[in-house]
């Protein structure tokens, strides 16, 4: 049987204003059956407000220190709180859940990662994953401006070749990590995209893997009760022969291959 | 505690029409807890009194455009749209999932017309292992301009005795809150025949996103949930139970074993678990041992001994 | 914004009546302030568009017993029984000290039958600083068996143009959500001369005492406010803003800016802030400068430009 | 103009399982103001459940640490929370609020502080401020038990003359402060009793003062809104020539005149 765990704060990284790196302690289980693009639903507070779960990419798994990381900006009511939690707080987590990205097995492949702000948090876990098992990863990564770049040392560290792009230049290229990928898929062999960011960004990543034929997958975000794939909460559209219908991002998903997903208008 | 102090009976009331006994008072609420299959995963079925399913229409229902689930204090607003894949995939699908399991299975329909609601039920009852269905009558009459049916006491009257025509299993009423009188309601669901009423569904409700400057919800208007309502619903119980003689299955914001004992204070012979599954996948099994622990600690030989208790 | 982008008129509609002119849209709601002198140490009352005072009858009522209040998620379900010195000591006692101030004076008035609104009316309107009436039509009416006036359109409409003979002061009819159709009950209070309709009141509810098991409330039902019923208050101001004409009062779980930024856009010229101020005694103000920061943000110069946005 | 404080709690000590003194750093003003008796209205959380303030009295001001501490016990879902808050975590304080116990100004004076359980609460504040005015002080405590007993110390520290008994004898004497009371206030010259603790202790009080024709003072408990007089939620039975009337706990009390108050039927 599946069961809540409960996991225990241990400290919170400040990786800029605003954004955190929340490492909680808990339970191997839960540690050991985690995979990439897979996420977890917290209860922030054991009781009360807020009433639902938040749900978050699993940023980072390390089986030694038996903790879970999360990477999650301040947002809203949720976030809010988590970002004042003190090391030692309890909260409770249901997962991993979802359906992850999928990791290949050949090893002669390149996988691309492209992440938008805070889309980067799965991204470090699927990296991680992906070096495991000695498959060729890049990562091109996007940020609103320097300030809010984050995440390159861990990337690097694991000796995924990383580029950062920023809106405003002020730390790697100018521009979009959209931009990247495009100059990318056209000079070198792409095997797999795999990408988390703003849905407009991944909408364009679709855009493009599906013109260069390069198979892509996106991490899509929906407002979420139950997590489990009960309430029918979180639907997103996915194309089929005779049209399309609505899947679950939080069962089916949140990871669906880029070609299938009808994005919305935005 | 008796052995089978937790085992409740909903009488049929009309000749020839079923009981529905169920081995203790916890119901998993229709629309939270899918077909069973997710919370499978989480806790063992068997336990539970019985499963309402996701309503059902008599054709697919796509459902409604995202986002479907606002959260609010305490409590969530949501906007399915009675996503559902029909009533023949359901039994053909669904059913023999829920066979496996002894946990009683309630079908909860919803209809545009009287007719609807009775092809759904003739439909139902001749799928043999399906032991009650609980009529919501929560959705707009389409032949009356959408005025919703659960708001004119005559409509309730007029769908209970059409479906108590048209099947032999037991008829639960589901109650809509959004009404002046939930009583005289009650009443008309009694009168047309039904063995049970169940409440309250959820709440009329909406939010308002104040960046874009419009209703979060597509739809506007939405369904409120959760422990924000659950004084109301005790209060609808409450009235209910003194409106009429047929047993109440209550809920609104269930999330523990105290919460379900005030609703059985209040006059329910069952209570419903929604919400607070999305909360703690295990919900309502930890709601059936929160009642039996308080059975233990008031020396109950049977839960029967505390339905209405409060009423004094 | 402009220099008065925040003064709100209820312009007074029948003939030879007065309007209420706010210098900004931020009321202290019946029942939550008293009579203004506890918040008078947190916040300046001048501050305020308008303080409405605690519930009045004609004669000094003691109120109910203890427990008069019942903490719930997020929300406070009270029976405090119109405990109020009646009209004459609130005229003797309070209005020297609320006269002092430039903040407007709303005497809210409950009463048990159409003489006791008639008779409340004619003797307020004799005091020259109450610039409006707020008509509470939440209490039983004692020639109808208790039933609730505001659950009767009819009454409402009847209590309504009875009190509008009988002063030239504005009038406030304020609605129970406790009803189907509340925008038809607006309606009626619209046709009955009010000058503008607040709501919601408190939603009935209860709570029980699972150890005694019995009510919590000596008089079992008491009425719930706060957070938990703002998703609720919410669609009923829209649905009366789709109704009437006349200037809504919102109000039913503001505790902030944002909070009061949803009533307005869902179509409230004003707002009132009740169990907020419990939580914060300084929430009224806080409420009015989250305000202003919303219409800074998004350049607004009056108020005005928000009321019923959100309906396109 | 009155405002809310903010505290930050520094640490907790256990009195025992389900007994906790919580001691907040805050700000002077507070400190300055309080007197023996009030109380404080506490927002657990800044934003969020549980909604309403909690009232506690005021157990003991240190001016020079700048702290307020409180004596509580966990009964229910606020106090629950407040046991599992941590050192660092920031609360809300609006007060002091309320009449407390009436110091008298004259030195030969003898005042007996009578508390049950957890009422002793406000009593060490208000021994602490009598034994700074040099007024005489006998403290008589009444506990369960020797488990759930506490503050003996504290009141002996202050050279304060400290009588315990428990329920069961298993320390002190055995039975009730109200029985102590009823020896002393025949055999020695009491001028004025303060008590908190349970109703019916509280109500045996009176009636002893009363017979002994000793002036004695209350502290009530009532739910409570606002805590400050304006929501009408705190009323207690007070009498008058005519009959009796409502007070209001949170204003003209917690403190009340023994001889005024209409104790509920236990
Ligand atoms: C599968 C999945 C993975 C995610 N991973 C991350 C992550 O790694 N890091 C991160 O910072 N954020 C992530 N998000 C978004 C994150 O869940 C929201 O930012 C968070 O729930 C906001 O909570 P709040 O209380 O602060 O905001 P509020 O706006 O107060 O939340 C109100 C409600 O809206 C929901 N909500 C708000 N924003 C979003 C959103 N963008 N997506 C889905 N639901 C939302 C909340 O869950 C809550 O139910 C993820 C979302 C999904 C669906
Ligand atoms: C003036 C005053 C001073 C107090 N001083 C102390 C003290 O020093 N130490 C201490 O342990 N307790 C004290 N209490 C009681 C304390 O306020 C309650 O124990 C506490 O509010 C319980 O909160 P909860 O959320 O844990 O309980 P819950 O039962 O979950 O609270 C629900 C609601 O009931 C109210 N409530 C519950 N119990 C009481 C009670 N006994 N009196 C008043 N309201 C109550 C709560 O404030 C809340 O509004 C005092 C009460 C008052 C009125
Ligand atoms: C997401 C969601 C979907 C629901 N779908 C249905 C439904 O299909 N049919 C129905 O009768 N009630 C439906 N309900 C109402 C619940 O069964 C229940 O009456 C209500 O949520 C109150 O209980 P709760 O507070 O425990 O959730 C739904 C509720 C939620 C939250
Ligand atoms: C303690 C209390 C007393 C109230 N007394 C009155 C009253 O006397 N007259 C009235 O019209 N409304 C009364 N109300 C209702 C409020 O004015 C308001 O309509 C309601 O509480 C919803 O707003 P809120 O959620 O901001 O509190 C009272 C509310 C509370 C909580
Ligand atoms: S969140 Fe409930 S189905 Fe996905
Ligand atoms: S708590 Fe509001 S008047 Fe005392």
């Amino acid at each position: 049987m599946k069961k809540e765990f409960i996991g225990e704060i241990l400290y919170q990284e400040m990786m800029y204003d605003g954004c955190y790196r929340m490492v909680i302690k808990t339970d191997e289980d839960l540690l050991k059956a985690s995979q990439p693009g897979q996420f977890v639903h917290l209860k922030i507070n054991q009781t009360g407000s807020p009433l639902l779960r938040r749900p978050f990419s699993i940023h980072r798994i390390d089986l030694e220190q038996k903790t879970i990381s999360l990477l999650y900006a301040v947002v809203g009511k949720g976030t809010r709180i988590m970002a004042m939690d003190l090391p030692g707080k309890k909260v409770g987590i249901i997962g991993p859940l979802g359906t992850g990205f999928p990791l290949p097995d050949p090893k002669p492949y390149h996988v691309a990662l492209i992440g938008g702000g805070l889309g980067a948090a799965p991204l470090l876990f699927t990296a991680e994953r992906l070096v495991e098992k000695e498959i060729k990863t890049t990562v091109i990564l996007g940020y609103a401006d320097k300030q809010r770049s984050m995440l390159e040392g861990d990337f690097k560290r694991l000796g995924v070749r990383t580029y950062i792009s920023t809106e405003d230049g002020s730390i790697g290229n100018r521009g979009y990590p959209t931009e990247v990928l495009q100059e990318m898929i056209l000079s070198e062999k792409i095997d797999a995209v795999f990408t988390c960011g703003p849905e407009i960004m991944m909408h364009k990543v679709a855009v493009i893997c599906g013109d260069a034929g390069v198979k892509a997958w996106v991490s899509l975000e929906e407002k979420m009760a139950c997590g489990v794939g009960a309430c029918l909460g979180c639907v997103v559209r996915i194309r089929d022969e005779g049209g399309s219908h609505y899947e679950k991002a939080c069962k089916e998903g949140p990871v669906f291959k880029a070609s299938e997903v009808i994005f919305h208008e935005n | 505690m008796k052995t089978n102090g937790l085992r409740v009976t909903i009488p049929g009331k009309s000749r020839g029409c079923k009981n529905l006994v169920l081995d203790n008072p916890v119901i998993a609420a229709s629309g939270t807890f899918g077909f069973g299959r997710e919370y499978a995963e989480y806790i063992d079925l068997n336990q539970l009194g019985a499963i309402a399913v996701k309503g059902l229409t008599p054709a697919a229902r796509e459902g409604n455009p995202t986002p479907r689930i606002v959260e609010t204090e305490m409590g969530i607003i949501n906007s399915i749209g009675l996503q559902n894949p029909g009533i023949e995939k359901f039994i053909e699908e669904e059913m023999p999932f829920l066979t496996q399991y002894n946990t009683k299975v309630i079908a909860n329909i919803s209809g545009n017309s009287v007719e609807e609601f009775v092809w759904m039920s003739q439909r139902l009852s001749m799928e043999k292992n399906i032991d009650a269905l609980e009529v919501n009558v929560s959705c707009p009459n389409i032949h009356r301009g959408g005025e919703v049916f659960a708001t004119n006491p005559e409509m309730v009257e007029l769908i209970t005795s059409a479906v108590r025509k048209a099947t032999d299993l037991p008829i639960i009423v589901k109650l809509s809150p959004n009404v002046t009188d939930i009583g005289s309601v009650a009443k008309r669901a009694e009168a047309g025949g039904a063995d049970a009423v169940s409440l309250i569904n959820t709440v009329l409700a909406m939010a308002i996103d104040i960046r874009q400057q419009r209703p979060v919800l597509k739809q506007v208007f939405g369904g409120l949930s959760g422990p924000a309502i659950k004084p109301i619903a005790l209060r609808q119980v409450w009235q209910v139970y003194q409106s009429v003689t047929i047993p109440i299955i209550g809920m609104g914001g269930i999330m523990d074993g105290n919460d379900a004992i005030e609703f059985i204070l209040a006059g329910a012979t069952a209570v419903s678990v929604g919400t607070g599954n999305f909360v703690n996948p295990t919900a309502c099994v930890d709601v059936l041992e929160g009642i039996k622990d308080y059975m233990k600690d008031h020396h109950l030989d049977h839960i029967n001994q505390l339905v209405g208790k409060a009423h004094r």
